[in-house]
């Protein structure tokens, strides 16, 4: 039962990150495709977790954890970026 | 059980770690760098000794057994090698020393130096076709930092090129790499030609030769994979090209020579008119190349192309003849290469460009640096006693031996356009008037080494023939692969 | 047996929040308004989620890891999103024209705004 | 150098979660890794003036208490600003009237200010999109503002209220 | 399905040799990382088998193991390429500044 | 033993020991000493070889040994026998005079360390040559003096002409002597050995080999070269910018006379054969014919002089190629009486050319009076070349007439007779115009100086040599017996009797003296003329001379050419270069796997092994890479390259790899973090504007890249043959490394080493990085801080 | 100029990175971490500070030296536990590892050669990646 509805979660989650890639490509702005690899991101880390469930294995937790701190590091030096002002690794 | 047969790859890499480590120490780093040279020579020098006495040596690190940990492997092919390359590299350090001024420069060049080295020896000795990958990655990151380290327009330049290029290759390693696991499922060189054996006609073997071609090739300027190599050979500080064009390109060879006398040995028929056809485009065009230069370095480093041309030829007769003469060629070229090479960087310290024109009379100037370039130049030309002689008549005679006659011929006419054009350098270097003089004659430090290598050539010629014997050793060793095999994998 | 219903049921859950969210991204007229969906639904999504493969593996397996994940959720959803939108405002990005105030313009007049962002969209 | 130690306590316990061990082994190594993390960070940690100010236990535990209070609220108002989400997200006709508010905060400690603005964020319609230079006024994006004073006001009244309880 | 996994080792070659062809710096330096993916994703898949268990021992019941070894390789592979990548990233920063272009074309080197 | 090492190396030792002294040499002022010191070298030699004479006849020839590359039997080996004796009594005797005259010719300006380096270096590699032994130390020896020719005709380095002469004969040489080496392999596959002795012996296995022909032509093309037999005759007037002394020597007795050396050292094997014959002859008289008719043209003497060589050597050759004992012997004597008189002639052209500042005959004429001892000298040497009687050179002439009417293989009767007759009439005409015009005609111009005489140390030389002219024809005998029996035995491989003499009588041969005297004055007569209509020939069709090959197309055509492909080949475009690149390495890729038998088996690759969420992931990876490739804004780019990486990350969780999962996760987004901050700096991307064509093709590449390395991947994963070695990770990691995690096993433990060497690769790019972003900046401020002071 | 919002967040969320960095280098033999992802993580911390307070703050003149002997340090620690190996177990990276019985807290600890090699590996990524990343933040 959890192998089905891991498999129904994942078709989910694809459906999804469709519609964030369509975000991703479609834009129109930059902030807009940033905020669509964010999410996509997330929804990897979903994707992740429901991997877990469905092996029964724990072994992939760190990388939710990882991915997570990596998504907030990604999304943050793209906004620092895009925005005005200095430099990325400038206050 | 001895250890030498880490010692190449350790002493370098040893030397390389104390370097980084008294980095604000210049005096240690002296120290360093010396006593460093000169052990991986000897080393170098018994490891031959007793490779050639022994028969080949393997050495299992961390102490793994053979097809699951990473062994090294010393045969004669890996023995000249590395002797060739110490002695190149005690030769390019030593010059580096008159070339580098500034210690800042230093700090960074020797340690990458030493890398670089500690990589050369892996590749020589390694017996894993992954560590290969790693060792060529070290050598290609080493040459990437080497290369750029002055940050001259032209080396920013080349180095993009060359790195593209190198990632490329290392792209195409890794997938030929999958291939071959996939297929055997081990990464062992021995234990790999053991498992492809029976299956030797199978086209994904056949694809992954040819993506090994592809990657070695890269590496070792085969054309038409040679495009890096006139910008960055003529870009480079000299001492990294005197490595470049003396031992590193001559790497690719020895990949080639080494998967195809190991791993693909079956598929030497298939490959052979290929691997021809593409030595005789390289030493050809090359030989144009260098024909249509007015900078020496340039000039120099096309001839490097043509040259690896007929060290592919050799490579490429498939005989015991014909590698044994490719291995003496590689010697050769690589002792005679270097010290042009040297040469060329002297003219560069003495007015700032290697361009021709702007150099001349050298004869008044400086006649020992004159003939020492000269005896280089009729080292490449071929001309006897020379050691360049006997490799230009080796491969030849492989050639004829083995009925290739359309290759031999491409080979004996681009061996004149070889000559023409040192010749003329020699002349427009040497020989010419110039109205400028130089302010100062080439310093003694950078003479030395040339000077050095430049006998070192003229005694390959006259002490041939135990050089001759050493390669045809290894290069029956090479034809006899159960030997390598047995070496590695023990009794099957 | 409780456990998995209820791991299938938080896995619901959090799915219908991460597919709304992306609804959301897809649906919404301007990133502002995206970012509302996104900050909010996909994060609880996940959250739910996290619970669910906490139920379904156990404390054994997962120790309190998914109690970090949450946390880190939460606190570091929000930042994104602030840093996002403002970054956005910064550039110019035009407000969905159905707004009704704007008072950030205040601080960022027309012409302290960045003339041509470093990267045109 | 309060905020340290209990930095270094939860650094400690995360430490003793990771391992999936609560032994007196583990939560020394923990404390031990925190401690040099801590005095890596401490240049990051310490970049303004902390105010320093001692609790006693009553203090603690009412600390605690309005620490609880405010994750309740908080979570209510989450799951309230979701399923406001999905209605507005799913409803065919997107109806609403966005816009951005300047919002007059009473915090004062940058944790405050984080604790506020991070809340907002998660919850019913709104959004943090920036902070003036003097830290009084935050930006607040907001889905609805049929009424800008109603809003404000309710922030002000919920979220503010225990995030300034906690956080100063 | 299988068909999927050359079609995306095609596609990150293809797009990787596109990008390298095209004349902005920039694209170089995406092409020949995507390149990189492509013969990883080539790497792992030599010890394919489908589906099986994490390599790492514990309860050695159940499925096979995945194959341990090109992981191992890959994760050498990977960093070897981050290295070279940022490498390439400063020495492209170095050309801009150097050759004032980040055209590819218009840094044209010796010719000849 | 060491008699012949002291010949062949007293002279290298003497260069040697000049090398080793020069910077002390350089400093002192050596004057005339150090020509003197040198002239005791070839003295030395010439009394050896001498000595040797009567050795000769007791036995037979000498052979040394000294084992030099034993693998292929390449020896340092000599051979004394009468081709070498003569040979050598040749090039240390000339030699000796030319050292005697130099001393007189080389002015103290001159850099006459140098000059006698090069020419004891040239020396003893002659005299290697002709006592060579072993067809690889005759190589060795050979080389050598194409390279010390090289050096004394470029000795007035500073002379553009010096310098393009020098090259040409290097080059010219230097194929033939390429060719040669060839040549002597392929002899060595029909022989097996190197030993020319041996090979001596082996003339009918030789002769019957099918390797016959190529190895002749091979071996005869480095002969022909460096005898400058038509057409490669062209490096030898051009090589005359050397001075005086070097072209005696080079011109009369050494250089020029290797080929006919080897051409006569190797006829016993190879001769006596039609295509020999048709080959040797052939060229010989081409040349003889072609030379004389190019001399009588110039007014320059040296360039006179050498045409004369070119036809001479012809004429030599004509005969070596007659192939018969008759023609042998005759070929012999005349290797002698040339050089007697061409060395002497030349030396007069060194005095003329001292004494009037020119050697042109525009300027120089009627010099009788001025320089009576040179004028009797050039009678002598003159008559001799021109065949007249009571001279050597009638002898050989008379011989070379003779051997024409009796050579084998003749093709029409009287050819070859008709063609020798007209040869000799230009060698006639020449030898009048050098004398008659330089010493009896008035000059239309004035010379630079006033012509005056060499002193006596300039004229010994020349007067002793024209002193054995005469001796050559008077008494011929004197040499026959002991001196050109032997050597002429060598040659034809039988027992030589010689009787030389000035008088035969009437026979076909004086009847051809005859009509050649008569009709040369004729020519001699209408010399003007003739040359008038040569000059017209050769200004309308400048195409004709194979100089014209060497200049136009070697010198300059093969660079412009190389140039101009090499423009278009090696373009500096890296984007050329990565596309040959990768299409080169694609095409023989899949060219190979499937001449290799690869066809797609469509029913393996239906069955499904991959699950669900594996299939999506790739789904998305495709859309992923697809949108970095098409995206138009660098920002996007990159956002979509870092969505690639995670997805890929996924696929490794989804394939069971979390370490790699995390690993790319990290590496993914450290890159863009790095990504960025460089961007950062450099500009958005800018349109690519590219034609419709060049889209197309990177397109198609791109397109047949991606299909190769699919189908590439569809093979791997169609082959999995055997159990990989993972097993045995998996069975002992936790009992021999400790560790539960294979991967991390295998990392730090079973292939440590690789992971050793991976984070050098880290510490060597970040000190390159830091080279490259820190060390230029500082030497830009002190170069700026340099500049500025 | 930062969010000081972000600037809180960081504080917290940075030494939590860090000690979950610490947390997969020592667990990598057993569990999926490791030098290098435990390395790249340290970096990953590193560069969130870096977004928040930029690297001005961190003079360069006096990390550089630290970073520097980072990863040289980490490459001399990694490659004298491979010499150890040599010296010890009778070939170069020989690993060895034991198994000691802790006597105050009564466990199990398991002392691996390849630990020391691994903090060796991290020590070098984290060295190396923030030297890259400084160097890289002060371009200007
Ligand atoms: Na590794
Ligand atoms: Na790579």
């Amino acid at each position: 039962m959890i192998g089905m509805a891991a498999n129904i979660a994942f078709l989910v989650l694809a459906a999804s990150l469709a519609l964030c890639f369509y975000r991703l490509i479609a834009g129109p702005s930059l902030p807009d495709r940033v905020v669509a690899v964010d999410t996509i991101t997330t929804v990897i880390i979903a994707m992740i977790a429901v991997y877990c469930i469905k092996e029964s294995n724990a072994i992939f937790y760190d990388a939710i954890l990882v991915l997570s701190i990596l998504g907030f590091v990604g999304t943050v030096s793209m906004a620092k970026f895009l925005g005005k002002g200095g430099r990325i690794f400038g206050e | 059980m001895t250890h030498l047969l880490v010692l190449p790859v350790l002493i370098p890499l040893t030397a390389a770690i104390l370097l980084l480590l008294f980095r604000f120490v210049p005096m240690a780093r002296h120290v360093v760098i010396v006593v460093a040279a000169v052990s991986v020579f000897v080393v170098d020098l018994i490891l031959l000794s007793t490779i050639q006495s022994e028969g080949i040596q393997t050495y299992r690190l961390g102490g793994w057994p053979a097809p699951f940990g990473i062994i090294l492997v010393g045969d004669l092919l890996s023995g000249i090698m590395l002797v060739l390359a110490s002695i190149i590299s005690v030769c390019a350090l030593f010059y580096s020393f008159g070339y580098l001024k500034e210690d800042g420069q230093r700090g960074v060049f020797h340690p990458i130096f030493f890398f670089l080295w500690s990589g050369t020896n892996g590749t020589f000795l390694t017996g894993d076709i992954f560590n290969l990958f790693v060792m060529f990655e070290i050598m290609l990151i080493s040459i990437y930092s080497l290369l750029t380290l002055l940050g001259d327009k032209k080396q920013v330049e080349a180095g993009l090129k060359l790195i593209s290029m190198g990632l490329l290759s290392s792209a195409l390693f890794l997938a030929a790499v999958g291939g071959i696991y996939a297929f055997a499922g081990t990464l062992n060189m021995a234990d790999l030609a053991v498992k492809i054996k029976p299956h030797a006609g199978h086209p994904l073997i056949a694809a992954v030769a040819m993506m090994f071609i592809g990657v070695f090739g890269l590496k070792a300027a085969m054309m038409p994979l040679h495009f890096w190599l006139p910008d960055v050979h003529s870009s480079a500080p000299t001492p990294i090209s005197a490595m470049l064009s003396g031992i590193l390109i001559k790497v690719g060879v020895y990949a080639i020579i080494r998967v195809f006398c190991l791993i693909f040995v079956d598929l030497q028929e298939t490959f052979q008119v290929f691997i021809l056809t593409l030595a005789c485009v390289t030493m050809f065009m090359g030989a144009m190349g260098a024909v249509a230069q007015t900078d020496l370095k340039r000039l120099l480093a096309y001839s490097s192309v043509s040259q690896i041309g007929y060290i592919l030829m050799g490579v490429g007769f498939f005989s015991v003849a014909g590698m044994g003469a490719a291995l003496f060629y590689i010697i050769s070229h690589g002792i005679i290469k270097a010290a042009l090479f040297m040469a060329a960087g002297i003219l560069k310290k003495m007015k700032g460009t290697t361009e021709m024109s702007a150099h001349g009379n050298m004869i008044k100037i400086s006649p020992m640096y004159t003939l020492f370039f000269l005896i280089a130049v009729a080292g490449l030309g071929g001309i006897p006693p020379s050691s360049g002689f006997f490799m230009k008549f080796q491969v030849i005679k492989a050639g004829l031996d083995g009925a290739f006659y359309a290759p031999v011929a491409v080979a004996l006419v681009v061996s004149l356009f070889t000559l023409f054009y040192l010749v003329q350098s020699w002349q427009k270097v040497c020989l010419l008037e110039q109205k400028e003089a130089p302010e100062s004659g080439p310093s003694i430090k950078l003479l030395i080494p040339v000077g050095v290598l430049a006998l070192l050539c003229l005694v390959l010629g006259i002490a041939a023939d135990p050089i001759i014997q050493l390669t045809t050793a290894a290069s029956q060793q090479l034809f006899t692969p159960e030997l390598y095999i047995q070496a590695v994998l023990g009794a099957m | 047996m409780a456990s998995e219903w209820l791991t299938l049921i938080l896995l619901l859950i959090g799915l219908f929040f991460i597919l709304t969210g992306c609804i959301g991204l897809y649906r919404m007229p301007d990133v502002f308004c995206r970012m509302h969906a996104t900050s909010k639904a996909t994060t609880l999504g996940l959250v739910f989620i996290l619970m669910a493969t906490f139920v379904h593996l156990g404390f054994g397996a997962v120790g309190l890891k998914a109690v970090l994940a949450i946390v880190f959720a939460f606190l570091t959803a929000p930042v994104g999103a602030h840093l996002i939108s403002r970054a956005a405002y910064q550039r110019g990005v035009k407000l969905h024209e159905a707004s009704a105030i704007d008072a950030l313009r205040a601080r960022y007049p027309q012409e302290a705004l960045e003339e041509t962002p470093r990267d045109q969209d | 150098m309060r905020a340290h130690w209990v930095l270094n306590l939860v650094l400690a316990f995360i430490w003793c979660l990771l391992q999936q061990k609560l032994t007196v082994s583990e939560f020394v190594i923990g404390a031990v890794l925190g401690y040099i993390i801590i005095y890596l960070h401490r240049s990051v940690l310490d970049d303004r003036k902390a105010e320093r100010r001692t609790l006693s236990f009553k203090e603690y535990v009412v600390y605690l208490v309005r620490i609880v209070r405010y994750t309740l609220v908080f979570l209510y108002e989450v799951l309230k600003a979701n399923i406001d989400v999905v209605k507005i997200v799913l409803s065919p006709k997107l109806n609403m009237t966005p816009g951005i508010i300047a919002y007059k905060m009473d915090v004062k400690t940058d944790a405050g200010i984080t604790l506020l603005a991070n809340s907002i964020t998660l919850t019913p319609g709104t959004l943090s999109v920036d902070i003036s230079e003097d830290r009084t006024t935050l930006y607040i994006h907001a889905l609805h503002i049929e009424d800008a004073e109603d809003l404000k006001k309710s922030i002000h009244d919920s979220l503010e209220k225990y995030s300034k309880e906690i956080l100063g | 399905m299988k068909l999927l996994l050359p079609l995306a080792i095609g596609v990150l070659f293809g797009a990787g040799t596109y990008l390298m062809l095209q004349k902005n710096i920039l694209k170089l330096v995406l092409g020949l990382s995507l390149i990189g993916h492509g013969a990883n994703v080539i790497l792992i898949s030599s010890g394919w088998i489908g589906s099986g268990q994490v390599p790492i021992l514990g309860k050695e019941e159940g499925a096979p193991f995945v194959d341990p070894l090109p992981q191992a390789l890959i994760l050498t592979a990977i960093v070897i390429g981050f290295a070279a990548l940022a490498f390439l990233l400063v020495l492209s920063l170095r050309v801009y500044r150097d050759l004032k272009t980040a055209n590819i074309e218009e840094i044209r080197g010796q010719r000849g | 033993m060491t008699a012949i090492l002291t010949i062949v190396f007293l002279p290298f030792a003497a260069s040697l020991f000049i090398l080793v002294l020069s910077p002390v040499l350089q400093k002192v002022q050596v004057g005339k000493k150090l020509g003197s010191a040198v002239a005791f070298v070839p003295f030395v030699c010439l009394s050896l070889i001498i000595a040797w004479i009567p050795e000769l006849k007791s036995g037979a020839p000498a052979i040394f040994n000294i084992s030099w590359v034993k693998t292929y039997g390449i020896e340092l080996s000599f051979l004394v026998d009468g081709l070498s004796i003569l040979f050598g009594i040749l090039i240390s005797g000339i030699g000796f005079f030319v050292v005697i005259y130099s001393v007189w010719y080389l002015s103290d300006k001159e850099d006459k360390v140098k000059f006698y380096l090069y020419l004891m270096m040239f020396m003893g590699a002659m005299l290697g040559v002709v006592f060579s032994n072993n067809l690889f130390g005759l190589f060795t020896f050979w080389e050598l003096t194409s390279i010390s020719s090289f050096l004394l005709i470029g000795f007035w380095y500073h002379k553009e002409a010096s310098r393009y002469g020098a090259t040409k004969a290097l080059v010219i040489t230097g194929l033939g002597g390429i060719a040669m080496l060839a040549g002597f392999i392929v002899l060595y596959q029909i022989t097996e050995t190197f030993d020319i002795t041996k090979i001596l012996t082996m003339g009918d296995t030789i002769r019957s080999s099918p390797l016959y022909v190529p190895a002749l032509i091979l071996i005869f093309l480095g002969c022909a070269t460096k005898s400058a037999q038509f057409p490669f005759h062209i490096w030898l007037p051009n090589a005359m910018e050397a001075p005086t002394p070097v072209s005696a020597y080079l011109h009369s007795a050494t250089m020029v006379k290797a080929g006919i050396f080897l051409t006569a050292r190797l006829s016993p094997a190879f001769s006596g054969t039609a295509f020999w014959t048709a080959l040797v002859a052939g060229f010989g008289l081409t040349t003889m014919v072609v030379a004389g008719v190019l001399a009588i043209r110039q007014t320059d003497l040296k360039a006179l002089l050498a045409y004369s060589t070119i036809s001479q050597l012809g004429m030599i050759m004509a005969m070596l190629g007659f192939g018969t004992q008759y023609s042998g012997e005759a070929a012999v004597v005349h290797i002698l009486n040339h050089a007697a008189f061409k060395a002497a002639l030349f030396m007069v052209v060194g005095i003329i050319d001292h004494g009037c500042g020119t050697r042109d005959l525009t300027y120089v004429g009627n010099l009788r009076k001025e320089m009576p001892h040179s004028y009797k000298i050039a009678v002598i040497g003159c008559l001799s070349m021109a065949g007249l009687p009571i001279f050597g050179g009638f002898i050989s002439k008379e011989m070379f007439y003779e051997s024409t009417l009796h050579m084998p293989f003749a093709p029409v009767p009287f050819l070859i007779p008709t063609v020798a007759v007209l040869a000799s009439l230009f060698t006639f005409a020449y030898s009048f115009k050098f004398l008659i015009w330089g010493f009896f005609y008035k000059a239309p111009e004035h010379p630079p100086h006033h012509p005056h005489e060499a002193p006596m140390l300039g004229l010994a030389s020349p007067v002793f040599l024209a002193l054995m002219v005469i001796l050559l024809g008077l008494t011929p005998g004197l040499f026959s017996h002991a001196l050109l029996e032997p050597a002429a035995a060598a040659v034809t491989g039988q027992p030589a009797d010689l009787h030389l003499g000035l008088w035969h009588g009437i026979n076909t041969p004086l009847i051809m003296s005859f009509f050649t005297v008569v009709l040369g004055t004729v020519i001699f007569m209408r010399l003007k003329k003739i040359n008038a209509v040569q000059d017209e020939v050769s200004a309308s069709v400048p195409w004709l001379s194979p100089n014209f090959v060497y200049n136009k197309g070697f010198l300059e055509g093969i660079p412009l050419l190389t140039r101009r492909c090499l423009w278009w080949f090696q373009s500096g475009y890296l984007k050329h270069y990565l596309f040959v690149i990768i299409a080169f390495v694609m095409a023989s890729v899949f060219m190979f796997s499937v001449s290799q038998g690869w066809v797609l088996q469509l029913d393996r690759l239906f069955k499904t092994e991959m699950t669900l969420v594996q299939g999506l992931t790739v789904a998305f990876l495709i859309c992923a890479a697809t949108a970095t490739a098409v995206f138009k804004n660098r920002i996007s780019a990159i956002l979509s390259l870092g969505m690639t990486g995670f997805l890929v990350a996924f696929l490794y969780v989804v394939m069971g790899a979390p370490d790699l999962a995390l690993t790319q996760y990290l590496v993914e987004a450290v890159s863009v973090i790095l990504i960025l901050l460089v961007f950062y700096f450099m500009p958005p991307y800018f349109e690519e504007k590219a034609t419709q064509n060049t889209k197309a093709v990177n397109i198609g590449l791109s397109v047949t890249v991606g299909v190769v390395m699919c189908f590439y991947m569809l093979m791997v994963m169609d082959s999995h043959l055997v159990q990989s070695i993972s097993q045995y990770y998996l069975e002992t990691s936790e009992k021999l490394a400790g560790g539960r995690n294979v991967v991390n096993v295998v990392i730090v433990d079973y292939r440590g080493f690789d992971t050793l060497f991976e984070i050098c690769v880290f510490a060597i790019a970040i000190l390159g990085i830091y080279a490259m972003l820190r060390l230029k900046k500082k030497t830009n401020t002190k170069t700026r801080e340099a500049t500025l002071k | 100029m930062s969010s000081i919002i972000f600037k809180s967040i960081v504080k917290v969320v940075s030494p939590i990175l860090m000690l979950f960095s610490v947390y997969l280098l020592l667990r990598g033999h057993q569990l999926p971490g490791g030098g290098f992802i435990a390395g790249l993580m340290t970096s990953a911390g590193l560069v969130l500070i870096y977004l928040a307070y930029g690297c001005e703050r961190f003079d360069w003149r006096n990390r550089s030296r630290f970073f520097y002997f980072l990863f040289s340090g980490g490459l001399a620690l990694s490659f004298l536990t491979g010499m150890a190996g040599l010296f010890v177990g009778g070939f170069f990276l020989k690993s060895g590892f034991t198994h000691m019985h802790m006597p105050l807290i009564n466990e199990d600890w398991e002392f691996a050669s390849a630990a020391i090699y691994d903090i060796g590996v991290y020590l070098v990524v984290c060295g190396v990646c923030v030297s890259l990343m400084t160097l890289l933040g002060e371009e200007k």
